[in-house]
C-alpha cells in the first residue's frame, strides 16, 4: 500500500460534527473522532488503547473469571478513513518560532502519535531534529491549559472576548498603543491577517521577538545588499567551509536542512572520492565543531579580529582592499589557501550576533565570489525576523505609558529577555495584557488573559520558512482541551464569522493559487498541498544584488578576562521545550549530560583552578552552576547553556538548571550569546551532575574507526587493517555458519555522515515507547535509550577530535547474550533479529553483562504508572503519544533496539496483501526514516542489490568489536576525515 | 585433597560409649537454653528481619533499589551469592572427601560442617531469587509442560546449569546430612524423657534400628550417595564458575575458572568450619572432640590451598600478559591493580594468598585467636575476590563508553546481613535441636584414636 | 492435554455442520459450473444479501434483479465502490437512489473493478437461478429448526463447563474424603482394611491433582468465556439464518489488526428496515435506537482476548493466510451469545503455525523464499508451514 | 517379626562381639542380627550379609543420564527448536545438565531404595530388642526356636558368657 497522505479537511469536518453532542461521555478529555468512555483499569500492558475505534480496560474481576472483563465500545459512526488498527500519515508542518521542519504525523486510532521527517519538501528532506521528533509529546503536555484563564482562573472564550474586545476598544478610542509581540512569523496567511487586524485596530503595533534574534546579519546584508535578509546556503556546494561560532549542523537557523546539505558534499557513497572539508573556529565545543575537520579555538572577543585577518589574507592574495586588524595569534592560513583554492565554492558563516562580523562574513564570502554559489540572497530564508530595536521602542512606550495593552504569542520574553525585571516591572502598569500560551509561563503568569493556542498539531497554517517555499499545517486530532488557534482568536476579535480555516483557503486561492501553473482548478491545487504538505514555486534564479563594500573593523582582543559563551543546546534550545521529558532527558551530543546546565571549562582551566568535574561556582557573585569539564573549550572562556532554569514551565521542567538570559552580550542594541566578561569563583560545595557517558577516550581500541581523506583515496580501506585481520581469522569457529531462509535484516551506519545530532535517539523514543527515567536514574546508569550516541574524544586534552557513534542493538548472528538466558526469553529469528520476548524475561540480566555492546536495557523500576517517574508514562494524557503496536514494558524486564520489529511486519504484511515481494528501502526504522544526514540504511542483507548490502560492500565497512565473532548484522563504515595526514 | 596422617589421639578425655552419647545428646536434652545462645539468636534474627525488610523493599519497589546500572547489572547479590556457594562447599567436602579418603579427623566435624552447608547453600539460593527483576515469574527457569507451545528453557544457558546443579547439591547434601543423623536421632529417641521430644525425634528417626543388616544398607547408602555429591561438589562450582567464564566479558572469560572457583570454595568452605568450630567447641566444651589436632588438620590444608590461590592468581595474569590481548591486559594491569577497585583486588591477594602462608608457623597454628583470626580474614578475602572478579570486570567492559562504576545500596546491604542473620540463625537451631556431632562415627574410631586407659574393666 | 481438547472441539463441531456445508458445496459447485463466474463472487456476493435481494423484492437496499440492464457498467461500479462520493458529487441517479432508500447510505466496498464485474455477472445469473434460493430456503429451515434445540457448539460449550464444574466438586468431595481416611488411619482406626485408607488417599490425591492441574492451566485462560452482552445480539440470528457474512459488520478484518466491532451505524443498515426480531421483539433492536438517539456508542464486552503483551493481526490471518473465521472463534453462525471456543493459548497458536499450510505459491511475497521454492520443486518437501518460515519465532507476535 | 522369644547378649565392646558372633556361628547357632550403636563390619562378613544397593544405584544413574538426553533433546531439537546465539540446537550443553541429573536422580532414588528396602518411614515404630544399643551396649540376638531345649540355651548363654557378655536376656517379642 502506498503511504497515504490524506487530505482531511472534509473528515475534520465530518468528525467535529459527530463529536460535537457527546462532550458528557466524555472523561476529562476526548481524542477526535473517537467516543472512547475510557474504562480505566490497571491492566496496561502494551498499554493504553490497544485496540481501535475501543478502549480497553478493566472493571472488575469477574466472580469466577480470572480476567478482567474488557469493553469493545466501537465507533458510533465511523469515518471513512479511519480503520481501527491502521496508521494514517497526515503532512504539515512543524514551526515553533525558531525552528522549521515538514512533517509527517502518524495518526493511530486518530491520535498523534510519531511525527516522521517528509521527504517531499525540499528544505528539510525527510530530515527531522530531535526537537521536531520529540513536539508530539508537547500536544499530550499535563501542563497544557485546559481552557482560557482570566485573571488566574479558568474562565469561557465569550467572556474573555467580550472583556478582550471591549479592552481593545477602549484602547482605540483612547489611542493607546495595544503592542502585539510575537515570535517571527513565516505563516504568510497569519502576517496577512494580523495586517487585518492592524487594520482595524490602527494602535496595534506588531513586533516580533526572537530570543535569539539574527538581527546583525540582516542589517549587514542590508548594508551590503540593500536587503535586510538572511540568505539561504548551500552548504552542499562547498567544497570548503568555515564556521565561526555557527553550530550550523546543531542549533543555527535550520540545522536539519544543513544537515542534509553537509552530508551530501561529504558522502563517500559509490566510489565518490570528493569530500568538503570544514574548518570551524569556535569559543565552545559545538556539535559542528566536533564534526569539523580543523577546529580553532577563539575566544569571542577574538572573533572579530581572526575574521578580519582572514579577510586580510586573502585580500592581500587577491589584490583586495586590506584593512588594519589588532594582531591575534589564532592561524588562519591553512583556512585562507583552502578557501582561495575552492573560490566560489566556499561558504563562510557566523553564528555571532554582531554587526561588524557579519559585515566580515559578507565581505570574506564576497571575496571569495560565493554569493550566488553556496549563497543565494534570492530565495531568502523568513527564520528569524525580530530586531532588537522594535523590541526597545515597545518597551520604552511601555515604560513611558505610551502603551496600554500587549498581546503575547508564541513568545515568552519575562523568562528569556535581557531585562527581565525591567519587563516585568513595566508590565505592571498595562491594563490590557493578554497571553496565547498554550502553559502558564512565565509571561502568561503575569498576564490578565491567558488565551490558550492550540497545538500545532491542532491546527492549521502555513508557512514560507524560505521565500518561494510553502509548506502547509493540517490539524491531526480535534483539539484536546478548550483552546483556540491564535489566529482564531484574532479573527474573532476582529468579528470575523469565519474562522481561520476558511480564511487560509481563502487566502491561498486568492494569493497563492493564481500564481501556480500547475493546476487548472483551486480544489486540485488544494489537496495537493495538503497531501504533500508542502508547495514550492520554481525557484527563479534571480540575480544576486551586487555587493556594496563598507569599512571593516574590528575590536582588540580582551585579556586576562574570563568571557562568557552561552549556547543554545539540541536538546533544550531557548527553553521553550523544558517541560519536554524525551529532551530533557535527551543527553546532550558533546557532553553527554542530561537534565541540568552547567560551565563548561577547559581541562587547563580546570587544573589551573583546581576544579573538579561536578564541583559548584559562582558567576557574577549570584548565578551557581556545577562544572563540566569540556575539552576543547577555548582558554579563558566558560560556556553555560540557555534554554533551562524556567519557573512555569510545567511539572518536568520546573528548576531544572538555572535560567542564564540574564547574562547575555548586549551591545550597540543587539543581543549576543558570546562575549560577556564575567568573574567566576569556586564554591565548596558539588552537585551532581548525570551524564551518559563517564569514560570518554577510546583506550586504543578500534571501535571508532577513521582515516583521512588522502589515505581513503589510496586505499579505501585504510584504517580499517583491524577488518581485514578479522577476515582472515573468520574460519575459526565451531559452529556452522548462520543461514537465514528469506531476510536477514541489516543496517549500516555511515559514520562519516553521522553528525551525531542525536535525532535518532528521540525518533527511537517516541517509536517504541522508551520511558523517561529522570535524572537520578541517569545519573546511576540506568538511561533507557535503544539507541545511544555515543562521544569519544581523542584525548581528555584541550584539542581533542571527536567522534560520535551511534550505538543499538547489533542484533549479532552469534549473539553472546542469547546463549546465558536461562529461559529462552531472547533467542534468534528466521530473520536475523535478535528477539526479545518481554513476557518470558524473569529479569536475571545475564544478558545484559554478556553483551559486549551495552545495549540492553533493564526495567529498574515500573515507570508506568508511577509517581515516582512522573513523566508522560504517568499521566493519563502523556500516555496518548504511546505506540500502540509496541508493548509498554514492566518492571523487571530487559529491553533493547528490536530493529523497529513493528515496522518490518508491518511492511512485510502491506507487500502480502498486494501480493507482491518486498521491496528494498520499503522498510525504513525510525532512527533511519528521520535521520537528517541519511547515514542509516536498513535492508535485507541477503539481497545482493539493496541499500544496505552495497554500503556494506566497501573498504570501509566494519562490525563493532569485530575480534568477538558476534557476527553483528548492524555495520559501521569508517569515518573519513578531510584533513592532512 | 590434602591427605594428612592425623594419627594418634582425636578423642580426649578418656572417653566411653556413653559418655560420647551424653556429651552429644545433652546439648539437645536439656530443658535450659543456654544465655549466649538466646543472646545470639536475638541478634541474628534481628539481621534476619531486616534482611527481610531488604527483599521486601526489593520486590515491592523493585530492583532498581539496588546500586546496579545498565553496565553493571550483578552486583552485591551475586558476589554473596558466589561467597555462600564457596563457603557451602566446606561441609560435602569434609564429609565426603574425607570420607573417600579415610580421614578419621572428619568425625567430630563433618556434621556440623553438613549443616553449614545446608545453610549456607540455602543462603545463597536467595540471592538469585531476589536478584530476578520478576521473582513471581521466577518458575520459568524449570522447563515443565506449559500452554505456550511448550516452550522450554534455555539448556545453553550458565544459569540454567546452575540451577540445577544448585537444587541438586541442597537436595543431596539434605539428604546426605539428613541419613546420617537418622542413628543419632533413633538414639535421642531412646535417651529422652520427654513424651514430645520422644515422639518427634521418633518420627525424625524414622524407626531406625541398628541392626547389623540395618548397618550395612546404612553403610552402602550412604557411601554411595556420597560418593554420587562427591563429583557435585566438583561440579557446582565448576557451573558457578561457568556463569561467569562463559561469559565474554574481559576478566570472566578465563579457562582456568572452574578449578580456581572449586579450591577458592574449599578454602573459604574450611576457612568458615574453622571459624564455626573455634567457636562451638568454645561454647560447648567440646575440646576434647574438636582438639587442637582438628583445628591443626584444617589450618594446614588452608596453608595448602591457599597456595593453590595464589598460583591461581599469578597464572590469571600471566595467561593476561600472555595473550597480548589489550582487553585482558587492561582489565588486570590497569583496572584492577590500580583501578578505582584496586583496594579490593589487593585486598584479596594478601588475605587469600599471602596470610594464610603464616600457618607454616606450628607456634601459629597452635594459637587459636590467631587462627580465628586468620579464618576471618580469608572469609573477607575471599569476598573480595568475588568483588574483584564480578564488579571490576562489569564496571569497565569492552566499549569505554559503557564505563560505569557501582557501588551497594542500604537495600542491598541487608540483604546480605540478612542472609548471615539467616546463616547464623539456621545454625543456632541446629546446635539446639539437632545432633551436632556423628555420634556412631564417634564411637566407630573410639577404639582406635582415644587413649583409653586400661584399667577401665570397672566402668560401672 | 490441550491438544487433545483441541481436536475435541473440532471433531464435535464438524460432524453435524458437514450435511449443510455439502448441500451448500454443491450449489456453489452448480453454481459455478453453469454460469461461470468465479467462486470469489459468490463469496463476495454474501455481504450484499444483507441488503439486497436478487428478485426477492426491496429489502434495505433496492432488489437487484436487472439491475445490470438499468444501469451502465461503469457506473455500477463506482457506485459499488464507493457511493456515497457518488452522491456527494451529486450524480442524479445516485442521488435519486440515495433519497429513494431513506439515505441510508450504502458501506463503500474495496473490491476491485473486476471483482464487481463479476458480482455483477453473478447477479445477472443469480436472478434466474432457481437452485439457489431453494438451498436457501433449506439452509433456513435448518438452522430455523435447530434454533430451538442446543446446537453443536453450545452443546459442547455447555458440556464442557459442566464438565470442570463436575471436576471441582468432584475435588471438593475428595478432599473431604481424603482428610477423613487420613484421620481415620491415624487416630480412630474404624476401618480395619488398611488398603481402603490408600485407594481413598490415593484416588482422591489423583482428583485434586487433576483439577488442580486443570484450574492451573486455565490461570489466564478464558476458555469457554460467555459473557452476556449489553444486547443480545444473535450471531445465530444473523450470521447463521440470514446468511450475512462475518465481514459485512466486522468489516475492517481484511484491512487492519483488528477484526473491528461493527459501529452502530453498520447495523442501522438494515435495521432501519428490520425493526422487530424473531425471538426478541422490539426490545433489543431498540437498544441500538436509543444508542444512536443518545450518541453513545455500544459497550459490548470483548470475547476472544489476547494479553496486551500478544500482537495477533487479523489481516495477516485473514486477508494473507485465508484462514476462515471460524478456525479460530468457532461455529459463530450456531451461537446465540458468543463465547471463546478456543483455549488461545500460546500453545494453541503454535500448534497451528506448525501444521498449517501458507499460501506459499499464490503470493508473490513468498518468492523471496528462494531455497523452499526449491526444495518445494524437487519434491522433497509437500508442502510449506507456517513455523518453516519462522513462525515459531517470538518476534512474530511479541514485540 | 515371630512371636517367639529371642536371647540377648548383651556386650560391652565391639570386638566381644564379632568374637562371640564367630563363636556361636562355629556352634551352629544361628545369629538373628546383632544390634550395635555404629556398625561393625566384621559381623556383616561373618553373618554373610550383602546387599545389592550399589546395583540399584547404576541403575538409577544410567536410566536419569538417559532420560534427561532423552528430554533434552525432544524438547530442544524436536518438540521447539530455538536458535540460541547460533549454536546448534543438539548442544554439548547437554552435558552439564545430564550428569547434574544423573546424580540427583541417582541420590534420591537410591536413597528410596534404601527406605524401602529398610522398610523405614517417617513415625515408624522402631521394636529393639534392647533399647541401649542406641547408646553403649553391643546386642547379638539370636532365635529361640520353640523345638530349641533348655540345653541349647544354656549353651548358648555359657558362649556368650564366655566372649564378654555382660549380660544374657530372654525376649518376649
Amino acid at each position: 500500500m502506498e503511504k497515504k497522505y490524506w487530505q482531511s479537511l472534509e473528515v475534520y469536518k465530518e468528525m467535529k460534527k459527530n463529536t460535537a453532542s457527546d462532550k458528557e461521555a466524555m472523561p476529562e478529555f476526548s481524542i477526535d473522532g473517537l467516543d472512547e468512555s475510557e474504562v480505566k483499569g490497571k491492566s496496561s500492558r502494551r498499554d493504553f488503547l490497544k485496540m481501535m475505534g475501543f478502549s480497553v480496560g478493566a472493571v472488575a474481576l469477574v466472580s469466577s473469571c480470572q480476567m478482567p472483563v474488557r469493553k469493545a465500545i466501537p465507533l458510533l459512526n465511523r469515518p471513512q478513513e479511519l480503520i481501527p488498527g491502521v496508521p494514517n500519515y497526515y503532512a504539515s508542518t512543524f514551526y515553533d518560532g525558531d525552528e522549521y521542519c515538514s512533517i509527517l504525523v502518524k495518526t493511530r486510532e486518530s491520535r498523534p502519535i510519531k511525527i516522521e521527517g517528509n521527504d517531499r519538501s525540499p528544505i528539510s528532506q525527510r530530515g527531522t531534529s530531535a526537537r521536531v521528533q520529540a513536539s508530539v509529546l508537547n500536544l499530550y503536555d499535563d501542563a497544557r491549559l485546559k481552557g482560557p484563564v482570566k485573571s488566574g482562573k479558568q474562565n469561557d472564550w465569550k467572556t474573555i472576548d467580550k472583556d478582550i474586545k471591549a479592552k481593545l476598544e477602549t484602547l482605540k478610542t483612547d489611542d493607546k498603543e495595544v503592542i502585539l509581540m510575537t515570535s517571527t512569523i513565516i505563516s504568510p496567511t497569519t502576517r496577512k491577517l494580523i495586517g487585518d487586524f492592524v487594520k482595524s485596530y490602527p494602535n496595534v503595533k506588531w513586533i516580533q521577538y526572537d530570543s535569539l534574534p539574527m538581527s546583525a546579519m540582516r542589517n549587514a546584508n542590508e548594508a551590503n545588499f540593500g536587503k535586510a535578509v538572511i540568505p539561504f546556503y548551500h552548504f552542499e556546494n562547498a567544497d570548503v567551509m568555515v564556521g565561526f561560532n555557527a553550530d550550523f549542523l546543531g542549533t543555527w537557523l535550520m540545522p536539519v536542512t544543513f544537515t542534509r546539505q553537509f552530508s551530501k558534499g561529504r558522502k563517500l557513497k559509490d566510489g565518490q572520492t570528493k569530500m568538503s572539508r570544514l574548518y570551524q573556529f569556535e569559543t565552545n565545543m559545538s556539535l559542528t565543531g566536533s564534526n569539523a575537520d580543523y577546529r580553532y579555538q577563539i575566544k569571542p572577543s577574538e572573533e572579530a579580529a581572526v575574521l578580519l585577518k582572514l579577510y586580510n589574507v586573502l585580500a592581500k592574495k587577491t589584490g583586495n582592499t586590506v584593512f588594519g586588524s589588532p594582531s591575534v595569534k589564532t592561524d588562519v592560513n591553512t583556512a585562507a589557501r583552502d578557501l582561495l583554492k575552492a573560490k566560489g565554492k566556499s561558504l563562510v558563516v557566523s553564528g555571532t550576533n554582531d554587526l561588524q562580523i557579519q559585515l566580515i562574513v559578507n565581505a570574506i564570502n564576497n571575496l571569495l565570489g560565493n554569493y550566488g554559489n553556496t549563497i543565494d540572497l534570492s530565495t531568502p530564508i523568513n527564520l528569524k525576523q525580530g530586531q532588537e530595536s522594535e523590541m526597545m521602542q515597545a518597551m520604552s512606550s511601555i515604560q513611558s505609558g505610551k502603551a496600554g495593552g500587549i498581546l503575547f504569542y508564541n513568545v515568552n520574553p519575562v523568562y528569556d529577555c535581557v531585562h527581565k525585571d525591567n519587563l516585568v516591572k513595566a508590565l505592571k502598569k498595562l491594563p490590557l495584557k493578554v497571553s496565547f500560551a498554550a502553559t502558564m509561563d512565565e509571561t502568561a503568569q503575569l498576564c490578565d488573559y491567558v488565551c490558550p493556542d492550540n497545538n500545532y498539531l491542532e491546527s492549521w497554517n502555513d508557512a514560507e520558512p524560505v521565500q518561494g517555499f510553502y509548506s502547509f499545517a493540517q490539524p491531526t486530532i480535534r483539539p484536546i482541551f478548550d483552546t483556540r488557534q491564535f489566529q482564531d482568536s484574532l479573527l474573532s476579535w476582529l468579528g470575523a464569522e469565519q474562522s481561520f480555516t476558511d480564511y487560509l483557503e481563502k487566502n491561498w486561492e486568492k494569493s497563492l493559487f493564481p500564481k501556480q501553473k500547475d493546476f487548472t482548478s483551486f480544489n486540485k491545487f488544494w489537496f495537493k498541498c495538503k497531501q504533500d504538505g508542502v508547495y514550492s514555486f520554481a525557484a527563479k534564479d534571480g540575480p544576486q544584488p551586487s555587493y556594496k563594500g563598507v569599512r571593516l573593523k574590528a575590536g582588540k582582543p580582551m585579556e586576562n578576562t574570563l568571557e562568557l559563551a552561552l549556547y543554545e543546546k539540541i536538546s533544550m534550545g531557548t527553553g521553550k521545550y523544558a517541560n519536554n521529558p524525551w529532551l530533557q532527558e535527551m543527553p546532550d551530543p558533546v557532553t553527554t549530560a542530561t537534565w541540568d546546565n552547567y560551565v563548561t571549562i577547559s581541562p587547563a582551566f580546570a587544573k589551573m583552578q583546581g576544579l573538579e568535574q561536578e564541583d559548584v561556582v559562582k558567576i557574577n557573585g549570584k548565578l551557581v552552576l556545577p562544572v563540566l569539564i569540556q575539552p576543547g573549550q577555548a582558554e579563558g572562556t566558560i560556556g553555560i547553556a540557555i534554554g533551562y532554569g524556567r519557573n512555569h514551565a510545567g511539572k518536568v521542567g520546573d528548576g531544572v538548571g538555572k535560567s542564564v538570559y540574564g547574562l547575555m552580550n548586549v551591545t550597540n542594541g543587539t543581543k549576543n550569546l558570546l562575549g560577556t566578561v564575567v568573574a567566576m569563583k569556586k564554591t565548596s560545595n558539588t552537585y551532581p551532575l548525570a551524564l551518559t557517558q563517564t569514560h570518554h577516550v577510546m583506550e586504543g581500541r578500534p571501535i571508532v574507526r577513521e582515516t583521512v581523506l588522502g589515505s581513503f583515496i589510496k586505499n579505501p580501506a585504510a584504517g580499517n587493517e583491524e577488518h581485514e585481520k578479522f577476515l582472515k581469522s573468520e574460519d575459526f569457529s565451531l559452529y556452522p555458519e548462520p543461514k537465514f531462509e528469506a531476510f536477514q535484516w541489516g543496517l549500516s551506519i555511515d559514520l562519516n555522515s553521522c553528525t551525531g545530532c542525536s535525532n535518532c535517539l528521540i525518533s527511537c523514543q517516541a517509536e517504541n515507547n522508551v520511558a523517561v527515567v529522570g535524572k537520578d536514574q541517569v545519573k546511576r546508569g540506568r538511561i533507557m535509550h535503544w539507541l545511544r550516541m555515543d562521544r569519544y574524544y581523542s584525548e581528555m586534552d584541550d584539542n581533542p577530535e571527536v567522534f560520535h557513534m551511534p550505538v543499538m542493538c547489533q542484533q549479532c548472528d552469534n549473539a553472546p547474550c542469547e546463549n546465558v538466558c536461562p529461559v529462552a526469553a531472547t533467542t534468534h529469528s528466521d530473520e536475523g533479529l535478535n528477539q526479545m520476548a518481554y513476557n518470558r524475561c524473569i529479569g536475571t540480566r545475564y544478558c545484559m553483562n554478556n553483551c559486549p555492546y551495552k545495549v540492553r536495557r533493564f526495567n529498574w523500576y515500573e515507570y508506568v504508572n508511577n509517581n515516582s517517574f512522573d513523566y508522560n508514562m504517568n499521566s493519563e494524557l502523556g500516555k496518548l503519544v504511546l505506540n500502540p503496536d509496541v508493548t509498554v514494558r514492566q518492571r523487571g524486564v530487559v529491553e533493547k533496539c528490536t530493529f523497529c520489529v513493528q515496522r518490518i511486519q508491518e511492511k512485510k504484511l502491506e507487500a502480502k496483501a498486494d501480493n507482491r515481494e518486498l521491496r528494498d528501502g520499503e522498510i525504513l526504522t525510525a532512527c533511519q526514516q528521520s535521520c537528517p544526514a541519511d547515514a542509516i540504511q536498513f535492508g535485507n542483507l541477503l539481497d545482493k542489490k539493496s541499500a544496505v548490502s552495497k554500503s556494506n560492500d566497501t573498504g570501509r565497512m566494519y562490525h563493532l568489536l569485530e575480534s568477538l565473532h558476534t557476527l553483528p548484522s548492524t555495520s559501521y563504515l569508517t569515518k573519513v576525515r578531510n584533513k592532512e595526514a | 585433597m590434602y591427605n594428612i596422617k592425623a594419627r594418634g589421639v582425636l578423642i580426649e578425655g578418656n572417653k566411653r560409649y556413653h559418655d560420647i552419647t551424653r556429651d552429644v545428646t545433652n546439648p539437645l536434652l536439656s530443658k535450659t537454653t543456654p544465655t549466649w545462645w538466646w543472646i545470639a539468636a536475638f541478634i541474628s534474627s534481628a539481621m534476619l528481619v531486616w534482611g527481610i525488610w531488604g527483599f521486601y523493599n526489593t520486590i515491592v519497589v523493585g530492583t532498581g533499589t539496588w546500586g546496579l546500572n545498565n553496565s553493571v547489572s550483578w552486583g552485591w547479590a551475586i558476589i554473596n551469592f558466589v561467597w555462600w556457594i564457596g563457603i557451602g562447599h566446606a561441609g560435602t567436602a569434609f564429609s565426603i572427601f574425607l570420607l573417600v579418603l579415610h580421614q578419621k579427623w572428619r568425625t567430630s566435624i563433618n556434621r556440623a560442617a553438613e549443616a553449614m552447608t545446608i545453610f549456607a547453600v540455602m543462603a545463597a539460593g536467595m540471592f538469585p531469587l531476589i536478584h530476578m527483576g520478576r521473582i513471581w515469574d521466577g518458575f520459568f527457569v524449570f522447563p515443565y509442560p506449559n500452554t505456550r507451545g511448550p516452550l522450554w528453557d534455555n539448556f545453553n544457558s550458565p544459569l540454567f546449569w546452575d540451577v540445577m546443579a544448585i537444587s541438586t547439591y541442597l537436595t543431596a547434601s539434605f539428604l546426605f546430612w539428613y541419613v546420617g543423623m537418622m542413628p543419632d536421632f533413633a538414639s535421642i529417641r531412646e535417651r529422652t524423657v520427654s513424651k514430645i521430644k520422644k515422639r518427634i525425634y521418633g518420627i525424625l528417626s524414622f524407626g531406625w534400628l541398628g541392626s547389623a543388616r540395618g548397618w550395612l544398607r546404612f553403610e552402602s547408602a550412604a557411601l554411595l550417595m556420597g560418593g554420587l555429591t562427591a563429583p557435585l561438589v566438583v561440579s557446582v562450582h565448576s557451573i558457578v564458575a561457568m556463569d561467569f567464564a562463559a561469559g565474554v566479558v574481559p576478566g570472566w572469560h578465563s579457562t582456568i575458572f572452574p578449578p580456581f572457583f572449586v579450591v577458592g570454595a574449599i578454602f573459604s568452605g574450611f576457612a568458615m568450619v574453622l571459624t564455626m568450630m573455634i567457636i562451638v567447641r568454645k561454647v560447648y566444651k567440646y575440646e576434647e572432640y574438636v582438639t587442637q589436632r582438628h583445628l591443626d588438620a584444617i589450618a594446614r590444608v588452608l596453608t595448602f590451598v591457599s597456595l593453590i590461590m595464589g598460583v591461581a592468581y599469578i597464572s590469571e595474569i600471566f595467561v593476561a600478559w600472555y595473550s597480548d590481548s589489550p582487553y585482558e591486559m587492561f582489565v588486570f594491569f590497569k583496572n584492577r591493580a590500580v583501578g578505582e577497585y584496586s583496594f579490593e583486588f589487593w585486598a584479596m591477594i594478601i588475605f587469600n594468598a599471602i596470610v594464610p602462608q603464616l600457618f607454616w608457623f606450628k607456634k601459629i597454628r597452635k594459637n587459636i585467636t590467631i587462627v580465628f583470626i586468620i579464618s576471618i580474614l580469608i572469609n573477607i578475602g575471599m569476598w573480595y575476590e568475588r568483588f574483584v572478579i564480578v564488579i571490576t570486570s562489569l564496571s569497565k567492559t569492552w566499549l569505554p563508553s559503557t564505563w560505569h562504576g557501582y557501588s551497594p545500596t542500604i537495600t542491598e546491604i541487608a540483604i546480605y546481613v540478612g542472609t548471615i542473620g539467616f546463616f547464623v540463625f539456621g545454625i543456632l537451631l541446629f546446635l539446639r535441636f539437632l545432633p551436632m556431632m556423628a555420634s556412631s562415627e564417634l564411637k566407630g574410631i573410639l577404639k582406635e584414636t582415644s587413649i583409653v586407659t586400661e584399667n577401665t574393666e570397672n566402668h560401672e | 492435554m490441550i491438544m487433545s481438547r483441541f481436536v475435541n472441539i473440532t471433531r464435535q463441531k464438524n460432524i453435524p455442520l458437514a450435511a449443510p456445508l455439502f448441500l451448500f458445496f454443491i450449489f456453489f459447485l452448480v453454481a459455478f459450473s453453469s454460469f461461470g463466474q468465479t467462486p470469489e463472487a459468490e463469496k463476495n456476493f454474501a455481504q450484499c444479501k444483507a441488503c439486497h435481494t436478487i428478485g426477492g423484492g426491496r429489502l434495505v437496499g433496492p432488489d437487484l434483479k436487472g439491475v445490470t440492464s438499468r444501469y451502465p457498467q461503469a457506473w455500477l461500479i463506482k457506485f459499488i465502490q464507493n457511493s456515497q462520493a457518488m452522491v456527494k458529487s451529486g450524480n442524479k441517479d445516485a442521488v435519486k437512489i440515495f433519497n429513494e432508500y431513506g439515505k441510508i447510505p450504502m458501506p463503500s466496498h474495496n473490491y476491485t473493478d473486476a471483482q464487481v464485474k463479476d458480482i455483477l455477472l453473478y447477479i445477472k445469473n443469480g436472478g434466474k437461478l432457481p437452485a439457489g434460493s431453494e438451498v436457501k430456503k433449506a439452509a433456513v429451515k435448518i438452522s430455523a429448526s435447530s434454533a430451538q434445540k442446543i446446537t453443536p457448539a453450545e452443546r459442547y460449550l455447555q458440556e464442557k463447563r459442566e464438565g470442570s464444574r463436575n471436576l471441582a466438586i468432584f475435588a471438593i468431595i475428595s478432599g473431604v474424603l481424603l482428610v477423613l481416611s487420613l484421620l481415620d488411619l491415624i487416630f480412630t482406626r474404624y476401618l480395619k482394611a488398611k488398603w481402603i485408607h490408600y485407594v481413598i488417599i490415593l484416588s482422591a490425591l489423583w482428583i485434586i491433582g487433576e483439577w488442580s492441574y486443570d484450574f492451573a492451566t486455565g490461570l489466564g485462560r478464558q476458555q469457554n468465556y460467555q459473557p452476556d452482552q449489553p444486547i443480545w445480539f444473535s450471531h445465530k440470528v444473523h450470521a447463521g439464518q440470514n446468511q450475512i457474512d462475518c465481514e459485512y459488520c466486522h468489516f475492517t478484518a481484511e484491512t487492519s489488526m483488528h477484526a473491528g466491532i461493527p459501529p452502530a451505524s453498520v447495523c442501522m443498515n438494515c435495521h432501519t428496515q428490520v425493526k422487530k426480531g424473531k425471538r426478541t421483539g422490539k426490545k433489543e433492536i431498540a437498544k441500538v435506537y436509543a444508542a444512536i438517539k443518545a450518541n453513545k456508542p455500544i459497550q459490548w464486552i470483548k470475547v476472544d482476548n489476547l494479553p496486551d503483551f500478544v500482537y495477533f493481526n487479523h489481516k495477516q490471518h485473514v486477508k494473507v493466510g485465508k484462514l476462515d473465521c471460524t478456525e479460530c472463534h468457532g461455529d459463530v453462525a450456531q451461537m446465540d451469545q458468543i463465547a471463546q471456543v478456543k483455549d488461545l493459548s500460546m500453545g494453541w497458536c503454535l500448534d497451528c503455525h506448525r501444521t498449517h499450510k501458507v499460501q506459499f505459491t499464490n503470493n508473490k511475497f513468498y518468492g523471496s523464499y528462494k531455497k523452499l521454492h526449491e526444495k518445494l520443486k524437487a519434491g522433497k518437501i509437500d508442502l510449506v508451514t507456517v513455523k518453516m518460515i519462522g513462525g515459531e519465532d517470538c518476534q512474530k507476535c511479541h514485540y | 517379626m515371630n512371636n517367639q522369644n529371642q536371647i540377648l547378649g548383651v556386650f560391652d565392646d565391639p570386638d566381644e562381639v564379632t568374637a562371640a558372633v564367630k563363636e556361636l556361628l562355629r556352634n551352629d547357632v544361628q545369629v538373628q542380627d546383632v544390634f550395635s550403636p555404629f556398625p561393625i563390619e566384621h559381623v556383616w562378613e561373618l553373618l554373610k550379609l550383602k546387599t545389592r544397593i550399589p546395583y540399584a544405584t547404576f541403575l538409577y544413574g544410567v536410566i536419569g543420564t538417559a532420560g534427561t538426553f532423552g528430554f533434552l533433546y525432544w524438547t530442544s531439537v524436536i518438540n521447539y527448536p530455538l536458535i540460541f546465539g547460533g549454536k546448534p540446537t543438539n548442544s554439548l550443553s547437554f552435558i552439564v545438565i545430564m550428569f547434574v541429573l544423573t546424580i540427583l536422580s541417582g541420590v534420591i532414588f537410591t536413597l528410596a531404595t534404601y527406605l524401602i528396602r529398610e522398610k523405614m518411614w517417617p513415625g515408624k515404630k522402631a521394636s529393639m530388642p534392647d533399647t541401649r544399643s542406641m547408646d553403649d551396649k553391643f546386642v547379638i540376638v539370636i532365635d529361640k526356636h520353640k523345638n530349641m531345649d533348655d540345653d541349647a540355651i544354656l549353651k548358648i548363654n555359657e558362649l556368650l558368657k564366655k566372649n564378654g557378655a555382660v549380660e544374657v536376656n530372654m525376649n518376649n517379642v
